[in-house]
């Protein structure tokens, strides 16, 4: 795979759900982009300097385009969230490696918070390849969830933390009402954390889940080692390198610690 | 694109036969050992400088290990590395293949493991030169081999020894007289100098009410240090007589320049490299621009003070 | 706005008497001697440093005198002021008139020049404090009096011996080892330290091919050296038990939050004054709702660790 | 006069002359700026920390409207010509001394390059007071000219480098052609120096000359020190307090440096 650095042209900015927000890009290399990978992008906001990490939503083969779905926590949510349709933006990818969506049976997708970002694109392939998939949604409330609609061809399930739509609790209490051969997951690590610990629970192989990694990144392409998740067995991966995209029995869970939440 | 005709010449010559063809390198941990980073255009590169490479596998320290801070970031990765043996053996020979040379970074804990790296990869062919970071601590006596002079000197003197490869010191800046420390590895046997390695900072989570990095304090690097790394290379360069290789901070070739003038003899570019990889490529460019439109033939003419060797010429 | 009601106390005693409403300063020669700045809501600030003074006027250095760089500015101002006649002629009056406390900073070129100032400004009533501004170079021996411990310890003394103000020493981050120059000071005498003053940088200006600065180099502050600050408060607040107060690049109350997590007990706002005059009351509300949201009553609950004085207790 | 910081509204952007671009927006002091005076603009460019300092090229009393006129130099103006209607800028000010107006018999506006940038309300100012202006503008090409309708009531006489316009050559060699009884000259402090020895020269004293100074701004209200000029007799003024605005006859004109042009 080749890094590609280019700008890209913000074709659409939307609001996919309360307090989040949607650019659409054309990007010369949606075609190659699995779901699961990430581009670095440039934000010019003062006093930052590195590029962010953002998961494709989705990308269009046809139409060529790339969607970004985020929320603003910083300097550099806030400026891309200032970007509208006709702006420029440096993007530096597709980069990591996305989910492997091959196998059979149920597929389970369960996303906790702005960790839904990656999963349009999860679920339209696993829905192309003809595998029946359950998406189960975790928000705060009711209006912090992405739209059904977003998920054509899946079971959704949805869990509020303060029960406004679906089960009132977490998302991982889903888990329960599936017989998933292969589960696909992106949120907090908290709720990863917790994702795992239900899975034991119910005996699910972690070799049948996969687990969306976010850590700081300094580059996003393996050279500077600030990505490092504790591996199993002793040593770190690179997330950005050996993820974002990894099974859950790679990593050492006792030792996975939380840059960001809690 | 400026034409090959009027190309001036930015050839730079960093003693003991390390003769680069351009004065822009990538420096050490911002582009690990040449083989991860986006494929951009390498030939503007004057040189790749490898991650700092100790005699034994390392695996660096836990998670957090980089943070932001305003036009800069902090890191502690804790030198991981795959040891000098798997360098040699599974990276060196790939390297011997390449057009753009390879300087390794070296680290360690005691004199020995310089010593042991250094021998190791002396006389392969793939290895352009070697830099030692002394801003490891010294587990013997807990300082920084860089912070004081006569620990660098002897470090540098073992090292010497133990190599004919051409021998860059990368100096600390987190001292009271960087001159002194670079004076005493240039008297230990240094052919050149580099200026400089990052600056211990902090950075508190005030929201998990924690330091930002697993270690607490990390080295800064990125924009904000590069007016204190102008003011190392300015001192060094009117003190010292070998070649010193600017470090820190550097974005553009306007950047670059600033380092040239202040006397650097070539420049490092480190973080940048995360945020534009196409940015060694524009430096070299504008470097070239510069030169043209100032009339100047050589890299040698832009310091705006004449250098020692120079001088005594 | 918050109710007074519930309002946390942010009242911070620096020692000698020196109690101050709140923790948040301005700093030297970013607020001039209190009476330019723009008139903002003033009862945010615990107090207002002033201008260095020295015993005779000073022109200050011809212009260039500023330059930006990346999240950052350098300056080589000079020390220009009126005098220390001026100020307890002209200014000390009022200053005895106003609600918000003013400490004076203090620079000379011997220690003979601050004693002078010091016992000048003895016993006047507008002058709450007094802070030493320790990184101008003495012009006796050549060294800055904040780079080696014992002087810094002999002009503190002197200092001590001449007033029964408040005595505050700035300490210069210049310096391989801060915590020996603070313990130094701490065991002369001084009531508190303030880390730090500004970092010494150079700029060039490619364009004209000269420094940017008449002084060719200058000290750099703002956003850009607050990782750098905070390694410096984190150390020295471990170390020393007098209290320390806390300066480099706060913009926010965040970066405000982050000294005084690594333990400073109040912080000064420099640069952040030039580009946004309203950040001191920014700052004071933005700890007063942290301590409310985190649940704290007073200053000291905020440290990461406890400070050496109450770990005796 | 007390310093307002306010955000203030851009209402209109466009390109007066070539290479340039002028903001319009509404601010509640619009009504309290005198002709030479200057505001502090805060900038959100990466990398950049301080206020960019920009006269106040007009205002309008009863529009409360203010604008400025300025070019692209380097990130903070990059950054302003940026903004479009709708847009907040964030000003300090109004801030510094502008021209003293009074006196009667010809006043003589020379401006060189973006010095122009003064001049709008500068010379509705002489006009209203019934004075005879002329208006000398140098640029390096016609095109870089502020169109004459600018200075409704004034005589424009025109110098340019290229002799696309006007006299071929120096707008200061405009100066033997007038008999003012005042002087108000903004532009390159050489071009400033160059006006100074024409005075000289044609013995008009300087007592009769203001020159509005450019120098690098750290806080634009006296607390910095960091816009110092130097002052006929020794020591200092600050730029920015006994400033931008001063008679020639303050300022020690040997040691005059530029820090930006040449
Ligand atoms: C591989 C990868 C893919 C990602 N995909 C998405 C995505 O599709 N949508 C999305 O909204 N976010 C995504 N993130 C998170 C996103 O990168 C961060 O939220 C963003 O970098 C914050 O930048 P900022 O300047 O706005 O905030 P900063 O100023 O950098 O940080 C502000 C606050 O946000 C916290 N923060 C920083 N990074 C993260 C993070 N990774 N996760 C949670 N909190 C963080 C910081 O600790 C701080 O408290 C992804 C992260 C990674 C590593
Ligand atoms: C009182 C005052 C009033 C001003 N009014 C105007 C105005 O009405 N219109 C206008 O276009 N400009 C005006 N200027 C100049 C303007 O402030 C600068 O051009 C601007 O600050 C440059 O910011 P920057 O970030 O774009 O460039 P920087 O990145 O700060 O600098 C880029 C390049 O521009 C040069 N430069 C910086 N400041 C100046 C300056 N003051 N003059 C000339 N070159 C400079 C630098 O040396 C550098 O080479 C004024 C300056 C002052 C002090
Ligand atoms: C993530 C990271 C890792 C680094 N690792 C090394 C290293 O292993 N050895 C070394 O000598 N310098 C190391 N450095 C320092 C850089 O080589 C360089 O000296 C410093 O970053 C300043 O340059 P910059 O501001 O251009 O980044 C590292 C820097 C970063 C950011
Ligand atoms: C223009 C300028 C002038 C200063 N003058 C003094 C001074 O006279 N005495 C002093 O002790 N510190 C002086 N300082 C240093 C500040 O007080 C402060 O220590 C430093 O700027 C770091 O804080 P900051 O990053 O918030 O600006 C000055 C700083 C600036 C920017
Ligand atoms: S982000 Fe740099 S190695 Fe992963
Ligand atoms: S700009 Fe700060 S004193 Fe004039």
């Amino acid at each position: 795979m080749t890094v590609v650095i280019d700008t890209a042209v913000v074709l659409d900015r939307t609001t996919p759900m309360a307090g989040a927000v949607e650019l659409v890009v054309s990007h010369q290399s949606a075609a190659a982009i699995e779901p699961g990978q990430f581009f670095q992008i440039g934000v010019g906001a003062a006093h930052t300097l590195l590029r962010r990490p953002y998961s494709a939503a989705w990308s269009s083969r046809s139409s060529g385009r790339v969607g970004f779905i985020f929320n603003v926590v910083g300097a550099g949510s806030a400026w891309l969230a200032n970007r509208h349709a006709g702006h420029e933006l440096d993007l530096l990818g597709p980069l990591g490696r996305g989910f492997d969506l091959e196998g059979d049976g149920p597929a389970v997708c369960i996303a906790g918070g702005l960790g839904v970002a990656v999963f349009p694109g999860v679920v339209e392939a696993l829905v192309a390849r003809g595998r029946p998939v359950a998406m189960l949604l975790g928000a705060r409330t009711a209006a912090q969830l992405l739209p059904e609609e977003r998920f054509a061809g899946a079971e959704v399930l949805v869990a509020t933390d303060d029960g406004s739509a679906g089960h009132h609790g977490s998302v991982v209490d889903l888990m329960a009402a599936t017989t998933p051969s292969n589960v696909f997951a992106c949120g907090p690590t908290p709720m990863l954390q917790a994702l795992v610990d239900e899975a034991r629970r119910l005996e699910i192989p972690l070799s049948s889940i996969q687990v969306a990694l976010e850590t700081p990144m300094g580059c996003g392409v393996g050279t500077c080692l600030g990505c490092a998740a504790p591996r199993r067995g002793g040593g770190y991966l690179l997330t950005c390198q050996d993820g974002p995209c990894v099974r859950a029995e790679r990593l050492d869970w006792s030792r996975m610690t939380d840059a960001f939440h809690g | 694109m400026p034409s090959m005709a009027d190309r001036p010449d930015l050839s730079v010559d960093l003693g003991r036969g390390l003769r680069l063809r351009t004065p822009v390198l990538v420096a050490s941990g911002t582009f690990g050992y040449g083989f991860d980073a986006p494929s951009v255009d390498r030939s503007a590169l004057g040189a790749i400088v490898t991650k700092g490479t100790t005699p034994l596998a390392r695996e660096g320290n836990a998670p957090t290990r980089i943070a932001e801070t305003p036009s800069g970031m902090l890191n502690a990765i804790g030198l991981q590395n795959p040891g000098v043996e798997h360098v040699a053996g599974e990276y060196e020979p790939t390297w011997a293949t390449w057009d753009v040379r390879v300087i390794v970074n070296v680290a360690g804990d005691s004199i020995d493991d310089y010593v042991t790296v250094a021998r190791r990869l002396n006389g392969l062919a793939g290895v352009a030169g070697l830099e030692l970071n002394i801003s490891c601590p010294n587990v013997a006596n807990g300082l920084q081999f860089g912070v004081e002079p006569g620990l660098a000197a002897d470090l540098t003197r073992a090292v010497r020894r133990a190599t004919e490869l051409p021998l860059i010191v990368k100096l600390t800046p987190n001292v009271t007289d960087i001159v002194a420390v670079g004076k005493a590895v240039e008297a230990a046997g240094a052919d050149a100098v580099s200026a400089i390695n990052t600056y211990v900072g902090v950075a508190i989570d005030v929201r998990r009410r924690r330091p930002m990095l697993s270690r607490i304090s990390g080295g800064l690097s990125g924009p904000a240090i590069k007016p204190l790394a102008l003011q190392a290379v300015w001192q060094l360069a009117a003190e010292l007589t070998i070649p010193v290789i600017g470090i820190g901070g550097i974005r553009t070739a306007s950047d670059a320049l600033e380092f040239l003038l202040a006397g650097a003899a070539a420049v490092q570019l480190g973080t940048v490299n995360y945020v534009r990889p196409q940015a060694a490529r524009e430096v070299c460019d504008g470097i070239a621009d510069y030169m043209r439109i100032h009339g100047f033939q050589a890299l040698r003419a832009l310091p705006l003070r004449p250098s020692r060797e120079v001088a005594r010429v």
